[in-house]
């Protein structure tokens, strides 16, 4: 099999769907003739031509409008939001349209399509080339929101995200879109939506972690294990909906619950998860479940690396779970 | 068979005496159905209703200019296309009601109307958002090299909105076959929504082509109309026509214009035009009767097109909620 | 003290800080000659002139965009949107602009605005005229968000809200803008910001609620005491930053506790407050913290009083919270 | 004393040689601090840069057009305009780093430089967001009545983005004193940003005026912007020009043209100009190295200007990292 780091096994699934299927199409900011700023379509306009790798204004808004279009006609359009942090001109489009429309119509007019979009920081990015906004989408309903940490899950859960028959915000970690590196199958295979993978074993704390966040989830989790505290770690890829049965099993099993994450605190997807475990497995809880996540900051600047959830933050919090 | 099947076979791309009459009595219905749910509102027995008085020659001029195949964008009180693409007074009755025979489930209000079998798009209460979406179809049938065109209907309001300015933009970047309707009411001309002499000069700004009408005349509206729909269909992109339109009840009120011109050549008089109304009045009547009798959609289908298929969280919201 | 409704303390409260404070300005659809769709800024214009009470273009981008500008130039604009629903084309001068300005600019540029909207269902509005969305601005941080239950803290957090030095959302709930009616002192006076008010007392269930939906707790409340169960009902009225304090005495107190509100479940307040709660209360929790919400759904048309977390839905929780 | 000052001194609305020779050398600092950043960028030793080589004449014969009460909008790389307003090379080597004596904190990228006492506003990342902002700004000033123009710097990418849009339509019907200056550089016109025939001409959209402006030419820019100026400033509301800049290097370049100008009338020589850049490159690798030796921010401002108090989840989020 072959090695592949993120940013590839992605571009490998687009290829690879593309060919299968002439109704998908892809457009964007510079995802054509320059193949997307992180390289993500190198190469599709040339194989597909400028019908189907589509450079567009730089009109986010214009480009989930104009996409909805498209999936009303009968395509597949997969549109790229160059950087997570600017889909809000498109927030509208998103929530209000692309979210809606199955329901609003009376299941007439679903309306299918898979917004690709780079998150997260560690990239010295800024305010504005950092965020994590999957709990602003996963409070709309009607949308799905999946996040791959592996080149395998990548290109598998994107396969399945673009025949899945719902929209699908698909956030990439853009920090481990190089990093990430590992073996992919060539041809096609999908990894099922609302299914997450126990990546760690272990009968003390239970870690929900997605993204970028995972590696530092297990990094921690190592060094717990050498303060003899055995994790189980789960990486929830999908999102919305979340593979509840694999996480309350997982709480049943060791009754402590860390949740990491590179959104802010409040309101995020952590507090969810929290609730959640609260309702379906109070008796097991044998600690307060924690959060560890990014602060209620807009994202710095020269201080990114303070206001991730690394693992030297998500450590003590496992100790302090696990000694409880 | 819809009035519009009626006039496809009557018409041969000519404006016939008999397709004049045939949308004169749509637009009779109109104003009908418009005067008749205002007055049951009053009354207490249906949601408010705004209707499009004054407006029917430019809804039924540009619906009965389009071709078969071609595709409609409401955005609001265009009820007239519906009736006259065959939606028949029973189902707009059932909507109106929002009742378990509304197709559209009772999920929207009454004057959003779409309908898959009558070409007619999902209806946004965000003004504008579904510009967006009539360029990106037209968009759609382009790159598939089908032979459709799509016209959105909007008002003079909406082209302050962010989805006017991406689909003209995109619209004149990618020359899909969209016809870009504007009715634009006398008295919303007082409005401070623009300091532009007018609504067509806007095409300037996006390289697209446009056209103005006098919106209170049916016979301009549908030649003007035809005109874009020929040179959208033709690969000449989109064209933005403005049709000014009167207020009701004037001297130039669209319907009494109509009915003089018909008068005069004897193809309309005051006996068929009682007969009409009185016909007309029972038939609304009948519809709303019928819809009133009709119980409320189920409580189950709540949850229905959230989603292709229902999550787990939304199958135990619905458990929740039976069980109350 | 004169009685008022809620519209009628909140023009009060406008009108009282127009009169004090002439960098005040009001903008948005309809508010000026019309006096808005609830008439809550009605005789404003008439008082404060066009430079002060600013009809705009149906645009809710510019209305923001332009309003932190203003805010810049050292105004307090106090814009309204008509509806929350209709608050997305803005969301990106909100979140990326207006939560963020004072922090980009290293504390140089505080942009400060008051955005007023009516929010809620149960006025037969469908889809797009009943939304809470206040989780999607709590989320992010920079922003403070306030909802009122009664006409006197209408008054009294709007007055704070506009001379609190950072950027408020200020949602009214519109169900109760005619029937929440009480004594409202005239002149000047502040409810402060972030402090809940505990409005029934009782040792056995914490409700938390605000807005709309207090009045459903407090029914439920008083039924749930016929069944022997006293509840502590605590209307949060600052929403973010919460008033933690209040929260978390209570729950020491009860030890059990039920959240109420209109938006979805998912990823909404309630399950960042039951996440606050297990971090804070975790050894006094007697009993899962349980949600009583708006379903995971866009928000129905006919179905709408199924969809709201209404008494009857609120006391089984109660109950089954009391009886755990 | 800022270059703009002594420029106001000399200057009383004619273009003196003294304005000129002091705008040039202005010109020649820009070329080298991007030059040099630039340099050091590939050496690692500070972030990314892309600097306005090209645009330098645009930026500063708008930047010298205005008045010293006039207000600046920057989209980003107009350092040029930052330094002729007299930010120190010192203080923006500082930003440059991120470092604790950043007068931006390190929250942001490093040509995004805003500064009250230059007068120049807040930057975003997100393309046209702050066009809005210097509409509402100038507008405010209208309404106080007080003589202050605001210049939005952008470039032709961002008109295709809904606050272009937004901005320009307020501008229209509320005419604002303000000036809307997009540099459209001669690249950038072979992107398919729009279809209409230049910039200059959306103004038609917008019943607001225009001019064009060849943008390698400094004094025809400093001219047609202060004749925008003058209509802001006297009521005649918004102007939109557009500055067509040419590539850097060639024949075209502002300031080879700007310099053989000057030669030809003696009022520079190569002497002079060997002289300025030995000069010149020497202050800017003293600021950088001095920056270069200052720490960054300190942890705990992480959190400060997030509101203008800290909030209680905010102690508690800094305690934390303290803690670690
Ligand atoms: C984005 C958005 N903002 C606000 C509204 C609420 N709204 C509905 S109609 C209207 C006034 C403009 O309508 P106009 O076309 O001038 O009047 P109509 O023809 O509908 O009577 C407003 C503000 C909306 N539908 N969409
Ligand atoms: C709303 C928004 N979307 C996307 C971006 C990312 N972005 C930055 S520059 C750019 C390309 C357009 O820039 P252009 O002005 O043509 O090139 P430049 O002059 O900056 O080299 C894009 C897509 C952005 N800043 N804002
Ligand atoms: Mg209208
Ligand atoms: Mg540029």
């Amino acid at each position: 099999m072959p090695q592949m780091n993120m940013v590839q096994a992605i571009n490998d699934a687009l290829r690879l769907e593309m060919k299968r299927d002439d109704r998908v199409v892809i457009l964007g900011e510079d995802v054509g003739k320059v193949g997307g700023v992180f390289r993500v379509t190198a190469g599709l306009y040339d194989e597909f031509g400028d019908d189907r790798v589509i450079d567009t204004p730089l009109s986010e808004g214009g480009i989930i409008g104009a996409a909805i279009g498209m999936a009303l006609y009968g395509l597949v359009p997969v549109p790229e939001i160059q950087f997570s942090d600017f889909i809000f001109p498109a927030y509208d489009q998103i929530v209000s349209e692309l979210a809606k429309m199955r329901y609003r119509s009376g299941g007439e007019y679903p309306a299918k399509l898979v917004i690709r979009t780079p998150v997260g920081g560690g990239i010295r990015g800024g305010l504005y080339h950092s965020q994590s906004p999957e709990a602003l989408f996963m409070h709309v309903a009607g949308l799905k929101v999946v996040c791959p940490s592996t080149p395998y899950d990548a290109k598998g859960l994107l396969l399945a995200s673009i025949r899945d028959p719902d929209p699908v915000l698909f956030f990439e970690p853009k920090r481990v879109y190089r990093a990430a590196k590992g073996e992919v199958p060539e041809g096609d295979y999908t990894v099922e939506l609302s299914k997450a993978a126990v990546v760690r074993e272990g009968n003390d704390v239970t870690i929900l972690a997605w993204g970028a966040m995972l590696y530092e989830a297990l990094a921690a989790a190592g060094e717990a294990q050498k303060q003899g505290i055995e994790c189980d770690v789960v990486d929830l890829r999908t999102l919305w909906p979340v593979d509840i049965d694999t996480i309350i099993a997982s709480v049943k099993k060791t009754g402590r619950v860390v949740v990491v994450h590179e959104a802010p605190k409040t309101c995020g997807f952590g507090g969810e998860l929290v609730a959640l475990v609260n309702e379906k497995a109070f008796l097991h809880l044998e600690a307060p479940p924690m959060r560890v996540t990014g602060f209620d900051t807009p994202f710095p600047y020269t201080l990114e690396m303070e206001y991730l959830p690394l693992a030297h933050r998500i450590l003590p919090a496992i100790v302090e779970t696990a000694r409880y | 068979m819809a009035p519009a099947d009626k006039a496809d076979r009557a018409r041969g791309g000519t404006t016939s005496d008999d397709l004049v009459v045939l949308l004169y009595r749509q637009m009779v219905l109109v104003r009908v159905v418009d005067e008749r749910l205002i007055a049951l509102h009053r009354e207490g027995r249906i949601p408010a209703h705004t209707g499009a008085r004054g407006e029917e020659a430019a809804i039924l001029g540009a619906a009965a200019a389009l071709r078969s195949q071609d595709w409609i964008f409401p955005s609001s009180h265009e009820i007239g296309a519906a009736l006259w693409r065959g939606i028949s007074l029973q189902s707009y009755a059932h909507k109106v009601l929002g009742n378990a025979l509304d197709p559209g489930k009772g999920r929207e209000l009454s004057e959003r109307l779409g309908a898959r079998k009558a070409k007619i798009a999902s209806p946004s209460c965000v003004a504008g958002a579904h510009i967006a979406h009539a360029v990106g179809f037209a968009w759609g049938a382009k790159s598939r090299r089908e032979d459709v065109v799509a016209l959105a209907y909007f008002d003079r309001a909406a082209t302050s909105g962010a989805d006017f300015h991406n689909a003209l933009n995109f619209a004149g970047v990618f020359k899909p076959p969209v016809v870009l309707f504007c009715r634009t009411t006398e008295a919303s001309r007082a409005s401070r929504e623009t300091a532009s002499a007018s609504v067509a000069d806007k095409a300037i700004a996006y390289g697209i082509a446009s056209s103005s009408v006098d919106g209170g005349d049916l016979v301009a509206v549908l030649s003007t109309v035809r005109d874009a729909v020929t040179t959208a269909a033709s690969g000449g992109g989109a064209t933005l026509v403005e049709a000014i339109t009167p207020r009701p009840g004037g001297a130039d009120d669209p319907i009494a214009r109509l009915r003089r011109a018909l008068d005069a050549r004897d193809l309309w008089n005051d006996a068929k035009q009682a007969e009409l109304e009185r016909q007309l009045d029972a038939e609304v009547m009948l519809a709303i009767t019928e819809a009133e009798r009709t119980i409320d959609p189920l409580v189950a289908t709540l949850f229905d097109d959230v989603y292709a298929v229902l999550p787990w969280h939304l199958r135990e919201q619905r458990a929740l909620l039976e069980k109350e």
